[in-house]
């Protein structure tokens, strides 16, 4: 086998089983690996309909066929599942060093069903496997429960776990790796801790072969000389990480700031990147064969929020920043350090605190429930409701289902800034209208990673296109999708994409499998992911009227700044995207399409 | 450059040899395909197993040597696949297989050469080939713990006496130079047992990796005549040396 | 003048990219564990790569008794004649950075070899952290400042 | 001529006629046969210490002749021809008479070290058949009534 | 007078944040900053050889590109000019 390793590992907690089999060839070619190929097998073996937090979900862990490789930031796995939060199939991804070293351990993807009656973690070790009791790690925090995995296998192991957010069912818990790489959305640090089993540990001493050595080793020297080149890749990120955006975004008027309120945050340069790297940040760290490093090391010396840590990512620094109306850099540093070790996704988290906000401010939570005052700004509220949902303490356990139930809780269903439920990410829909196609109808609730319009509306990569048009945005966005879809299945890092597409990648992916992948077929084999989702969606109970924004986005013009008075217009655009997409009037695949995907 | 050379007809082709090169050398230049099996680069050649026979012609005459100890330059002409070769080498993988018959690497490399075990041949279940690469790689160390014992049928190699080898230092380079897994380690806790002598394998102070015999660590602290880590494995001196050298700059990367 | 091989710890973010590049060229697969380069992770994201330091009276070289290491006069670089390996591993023990391998694989010593000119980890180290430069003053003040920091280890373990 | 000799032979004494070199291994191992009628394992260590080479290598040649023994034999060593025509004349029976007498079978060595028994298979002393040798004594036509007698002489 | 932002690498090349400027028009607001600031400005924002590719200039929050008067965009008081090197992430 070449790219893919060839195997697949199966782990029944129920009865302890662990199996192997042969990965399937003929579905990785079409569904290429990783999220794509994991969600594959996730739809032919549950049934849409059922619980997340069942025993008959599913949790794969799954690794492309360039993980592992040199390929450009070839460090991804997913962890594919039916998500808690939104109730829709969930893929997450992550970077570091666990997903190669699966490879390196033999499998290309480890399917974990059933559920254990007591905390286990799964120890790899090539084709070692074994099932070890997690008694005395369950509600170990992730650095320290990582710590002990190691000593007590092999040090140098990796280690995937969640931490107390997913034991305790946090619907928006993450899974982290290497101590600070996160699968953090939708949930699937959940569906772990339902499982009851607290981590993979892997050790792996074996390899990764390609097809064609030669060709492979050009095209990766290609995509990266192309990398080095771009000042996104070789220069914004390494030295600001991701926060370079909280500046842009506020100067182009759509920083979500109070709960989506606003566009614009008036000291965002206080949070931004230019000042974390002046203050904050210690050194870059990469993941696996990276060469933009957008890691960063940081540290709050001093004061009450001192902690050492990685991050925080601009989306983090978004939900407990201006979402919040927090500019205490240091308070935003502290929780999203929590939510490392909680194990939970501080984009839902602090965009969940931000809809707890408006609720104390309109007076629907009070502040004896609340334990303090909840006024926007309030930094201490941001740490100590980050702990208090990781361990479901007090209005802790309310926030722990995610803004959406909270806000119908209080009967205001429309105050949660989310789509299926799940948050919106960093970027606002009413001055950016693409984003918020994108978010309308990602497959995972509100996402910016499924699409990433931002490129080219904002940053102008590959292309310029204004913001504010509507006409041809579907059919970017359609192109988009198709390319992260596939993108994800590789096992390479999205941001290779500011500087590298799909002839790129398709020319490292055909060189790696020795499958040709003409740009055509790779691009086809992102539709096919994307309608397969859609398909399991559907299956699972969602509907046409799921793919909508919060009403605030249609109805309530941005407050303030360069965006002041637009409103989205999703549902303008969304009839077009259907059609361009190939689906009928009400968002269904039609059986042309399904014909013509090889999905019917 | 100036040394004087001679030439010599392999299978129809000339070639140039040098004074003293020996012809199976010559022969894996010139990549012709030889079974060999107590051949080893490392080590002395001796010719005991015979497998690189070759037919020469020196002087006028016509015979089968062993080419890991034959000097290239004693003859003119050489026959690597003749039918006397190949005859010879049946006998000879016969012979092999008789007594090594029920070993799966031997079955394999004359399997090679398309030799089967025959079925009418009588078997002993040895594992040793008497090739003498363990005896040799011991001695080359300078160590010589163990040699071969009576002759005949009753050959074997051991260590004198079959007493456990007072001067073995447990380095296992023996069995791992064996080309036929005859030679038997076995590694339990921190015990190394080995020629009937059990050796006290050191553990990492740190990830408690046991890594070498204290036997061999001293072995080579008299080598050299120099102090040898006996604290930590290999590994672990390349962590340690890791870390003194992150005392160096930590600071961020600069903008260009 | 030959090359010498130079590490700037600083510089490296940790990517493994040399690990991967090194197991690509000798073993044909990417497979870090069996790669002559390996880089060292620490806390708050240092990682330092390390691979043979190519010495100048090898302590592997001075225990092989097969001649199957051999210091390359031209190139400086300490090569390893796999066949000529009878598998004692003195050469892994005596090593004191723990520079030097055995593969059980191939049953042969296994170290760095400048990928006989055109090291492969310098090639695709993103950073600069390896870089393959010509041995002169400043160059060998840099790595003797490396080397000296080593000797003190040495001391360290030694003692 | 071979016979009993102290337990406290002069090693450094009998070392001194070779030269400390492996070629004088051979000759050296003879002598040393010569003085205890076998080669203990204590005197072999200190030839390899003596010549500088390895014991296995001491051992290997040690091993390989058969005129070598590392066994403790007799001070008389009988041997037995088994030829063709010592067969024809008896010699099964005076075997057996000697086996009977010694309590040994060939290869063996009586437990006082009086005797070891061998078989050779021709002395080239046909003519004297059935034959047998005590140290370097022949004794021909031998029967085995005449056995217990020539051993008596040998050694009282 | 116009505000003008500077951000990122931006920020390192001019030293500052932020400072105010009277011209009429994008292009002499960008060509003042070019002879102020030097050749590491005219290659990353605004030189002889034009815009470059590698700038994000947003007046008032939209993209230069996007404005129909483009370069000839004119300036009033209030005006905010933010210039960014390419960046991305998310």
């Amino acid at each position: 086998m070449y790219g893919w390793v060839g195997k697949i590992l199966r782990v029944d907690l129920t009865s302890g089983k662990v199996s192997t089999e042969p990965l399937n060839t003929s579905l990785a070619r079409k569904f290429i690996g990783a999220r794509g190929l994991a969600e594959k097998i996730l739809r032919d073996e549950i049934a849409p309909d059922i619980d997340p937090l069942s025993a008959e979900n599913k949790l794969i862990f799954a690794t492309g066929p360039l993980t592992g490789t040199l390929a450009t930031s070839g460090s991804r796995y997913n962890v594919v599942t039916k998500g808690p939060l939104t109730g829709t199939v969930a893929a997450s991804n992550s970077g570091g060093f666990f997903g190669p070293e699966l490879k390196y351990a033999g499998y290309d993807l480890v399917i974990i069903e059933g559920k254990a009656n007591k905390p286990m973690y799964l120890w790899i070790y090539n084709d070692k496997v074994k099932l070890r009791c997690a008694e005395h790690l369950w509600g170990k925090l992730t650095d320290e429960a990582t710590d002990l995995l190691l000593e007590e296998t092999d040090p140098e192991a990796k280690v995937s776990c969640i931490g107390p957010g997913g034991e305790n069912l946090v619907l928006f818990a993450g899974i982290i790796n290497d101590k600070h790489r996160a699968a953090g959305r939708t949930g699937v640090g959940a569906v772990m801790g339902s499982k009851k089993l607290k981590a993979i540990v892997v050790r792996g001493t074996g390899g990764v072969k390609v097809a064609d050595k030669d060709a492979f080793r050009e095209a990766v020297l290609d995509a990266r000389a192309k990398l080095k080149a771009h000042p996104v890749t070789s220069g914004g990120l390494p030295t600001y990480g991701t926060n370079v955006l909280i500046n842009i975004l506020n100067e182009a008027g759509s920083l979500p700031t109070y709960n989506f309120r606003t566009g614009y945050f008036e000291t965002a340069d206080k949070i931004s990147g230019e000042t974390m790297a002046d203050t904050k940040y210690v050194r870059n760290k990469a993941c696996t064969a990276c060469t933009i490093a957008c890691g960063q090391v940081s540290a709050v010396k001093s004061g009450p929020y001192a902690v050492a840590g990685e991050g925080p990512e601009y989306e983090a620094t978004w939900a407990y920043g201006s979402q919040c109306g927090v500019d205490d850099v240091d308070a935003i540093i502290k929780a999203n350090n929590l939510c490392d070790q909680l194990g939970i996704d501080p984009i839902t988290m602090g965009s969940t605190i931000a809809c707890a906000m408006e609720l104390f401010e309109e007076g629907l939570i009070d502040r004896e429930a609340a334990g303090l005052a909840l006024n926007f700004g309030n930094a201490e509220a941001i740490v100590k409701l980050t702990e208090d949902a990781g361990y479901k303490r007090g209005l802790g356990a309310e926030l722990a289902e995610g803004s959406y139930r909270l806000a119908e809780r209080y009967g205001r269903p429309e105050l949660s800034m989310s789509v299926k439920k799940q948050e919106m990410p960093a970027y606002d829909p009413r001055g950016i209208q693409g984003i918020g196609l994108e978010y309308a109808t990602s497959n995972r609730g509100a996402c910016h990673v499924r699409g990433y319009l931002i490129s080219p509306e904002i940053l102008g990569i590959p292309e310029k296109l204004d913001p504010d048009s509507i006409d041809e945005k579907p059919g970017w966005l359609k192109t988009f999708q198709d390319l992260t879809a596939a993108l994800d299945s590789t096992g390479i890092c999205l941001f290779t994409t500011f500087a590298i597409g799909a002839p790129e990648i398709a020319a490292m992916l055909s060189a790696a499998t020795g499958v040709e992948y003409t740009v055509d077929d790779f691009m086809q084999a992102g539709d096919r992911i994307w309608n397969l989702e859609r398909l399991f969606n559907l299956e699972a109970g969602l509907t046409a009227a799921d793919d909508k924004l919060p009403p605030r986005m249609i109805e309530e013009p941005i407050a303030t700044g360069p965006n002041k008075g637009k409103v989205s217009k999703v549902p303008e655009m969304m009839s077009k995207y259907y059609q361009v997409r190939g689906w009928d009037d009400d968002g269904v695949p039609t059986g042309e399409k399904l014909a013509e995907l090889g999905l019917a | 450059m100036d040394k004087p050379t001679s030439s010599l007809n392999v299978d129809g082709k000339e070639v140039q040899v040098l004074p003293g090169e020996l012809l199976l050398d010559v022969l894996k230049k010139l990549g012709v395909d030889i079974p060999t099996l107590c051949n080893h680069e490392g080590l002395e050649p001796v010719g005991s197993c015979r497998l690189c026979i070759v037919e020469v012609k020196e002087r006028n005459r016509n015979r089968l040597v062993a080419s890991c100890i034959y000097p290239a330059q004693r003859a003119t002409e050489v026959r690597t696949n003749s039918p006397r070769v190949k005859a010879a080498r049946q006998f000879l993988f016969n012979l092999l297989l008789a007594r090594n018959g029920d070993n799966e690497s031997i079955r394999q490399l004359a399997a090679r050469y398309g030799i089967v075990r025959s079925k009418r041949l009588p078997v002993r279940p040895d594992k040793c080939t008497l090739c003498l690469r363990c005896v040799r790689a011991c001695a080359t160390q300078g160590i010589g713990a163990i040699g071969t014992s009576f002759r005949g049928r009753q050959k074997e190699v051991g260590p004198p006496f079959g007493d456990p080898p007072e001067n073995c230092i447990g380095c296992a380079a023996c069995a791992r130079v064996c080309p036929a897994g005859a030679i038997e380690v076995k590694e339990k806790n921190n015990i190394r047992e080995i020629w009937g002598q059990e050796f006290v394998l050191v553990r990492c102070e740190r990830c408690g990796e046991a890594f070498a015999t204290r036997k061999q660590l001293d072995w080579i602290e008299k080598e050299l005549g120099q102090e040898v880590d006996k604290k930590l494995c290999p590994r672990c001196r390349q962590r340690a040396q890791a870390e003194s050298m992150t005392k160096v700059g930590r600071n961020k990367r600069e903008v260009n | 003048m030959s090359n010498i091989l130079l590490i700037s710890p600083d510089r490296c973010r940790g990517c493994g990219s040399c690990e991967l590049a090194c197991s690509f060229k000798h073993e044909g697969e990417f497979r870090p564990a069996a790669a002559r380069i390996s880089v060292l992770r620490f806390k708050a994201g240092i990682s330092v790569p390390l691979t043979c330091l190519q010495c100048d009276e090898p302590y592997c070289m001075a225990v092989c008794k097969t001649g199957a290491i051999v210091k390359n006069e031209v190139s400086g670089v300490v090569e390893v004649d796999g066949d000529k390996c009878i598998g004692c591993r003195m050469c892994v023990m005596a090593c004191p950075f723990g520079n030097i391998n055995y593969s059980i694989a191939t049953k042969q010593a296994v170290k760095c070899d400048y990928c006989g000119g055109e090291p492969e980890c310098a090639l695709w180290c993103p950073e600069q952290a390896i870089e393959y430069v010509p041995q002169d003053t400043a160059t060998l003040g840099r790595k003797k400042d490396y080397s000296a920091r080593f000797a003190r280890l040495v001391e360290e373990v030694g003692s | 001529m071979s016979g009993l000799k102290s337990e406290n032979i002069d090693l450094a004494q009998l070392f001194s006629r070779y030269s400390r070199h492996s070629s004088a291994l051979l000759g050296l191992l003879l002598d040393l046969q010569d003085e205890y009628n076998y080669l203990p394992k204590k005197a072999l260590k200190e030839v390899a210490a003596y010549l500088g080479v390895t014991l296995s290598q001491v051992y290997s040649v040690a091993t390989f002749y058969k005129s070598l023994t590392l066994k403790p034999r007799g001070r008389h060593i009988i041997k037995v021809c088994l030829g063709t025509a010592c067969h024809l004349r008896g010699a099964p029976q005076v075997l057996t008479e000697l086996e009977n007498i010694l309590g040994i079978t060939p290869g063996g060595t009586t437990e006082d070290l009086k005797f070891s028994l061998e078989t050779v298979n021709c002395l080239g002393a046909c003519a004297l058949a059935p034959v047998m040798v005590i140290d370097d004594q022949t004794y021909g036509e031998v029967t085995p009534n005449r056995v217990q007698e020539i051993i008596q002489k040998v050694e009282p | 007078m116009a505000t003008v932002r500077f951000f990122a690498t931006i920020r390192q090349l001019t030293g500052q944040k932020e400072t105010s400027l009277r011209s009429d028009t994008v292009q002499e607001l960008l060509q003042a900053l070019a002879e102020k600031h030097g050749v590491g400005f005219q290659k990353a924002v605004y030189g002889p050889g034009g815009l470059s590719d590698e700038a994000i200039i947003l007046i008032n929050g939209r993209h230069l590109e996007h404005l129909p008067a483009g370069l000839k965009t004119k300036l009033e008081n209030e005006d905010v000019v933010a210039i960014f090197p390419l960046v991305g992430g998310g």
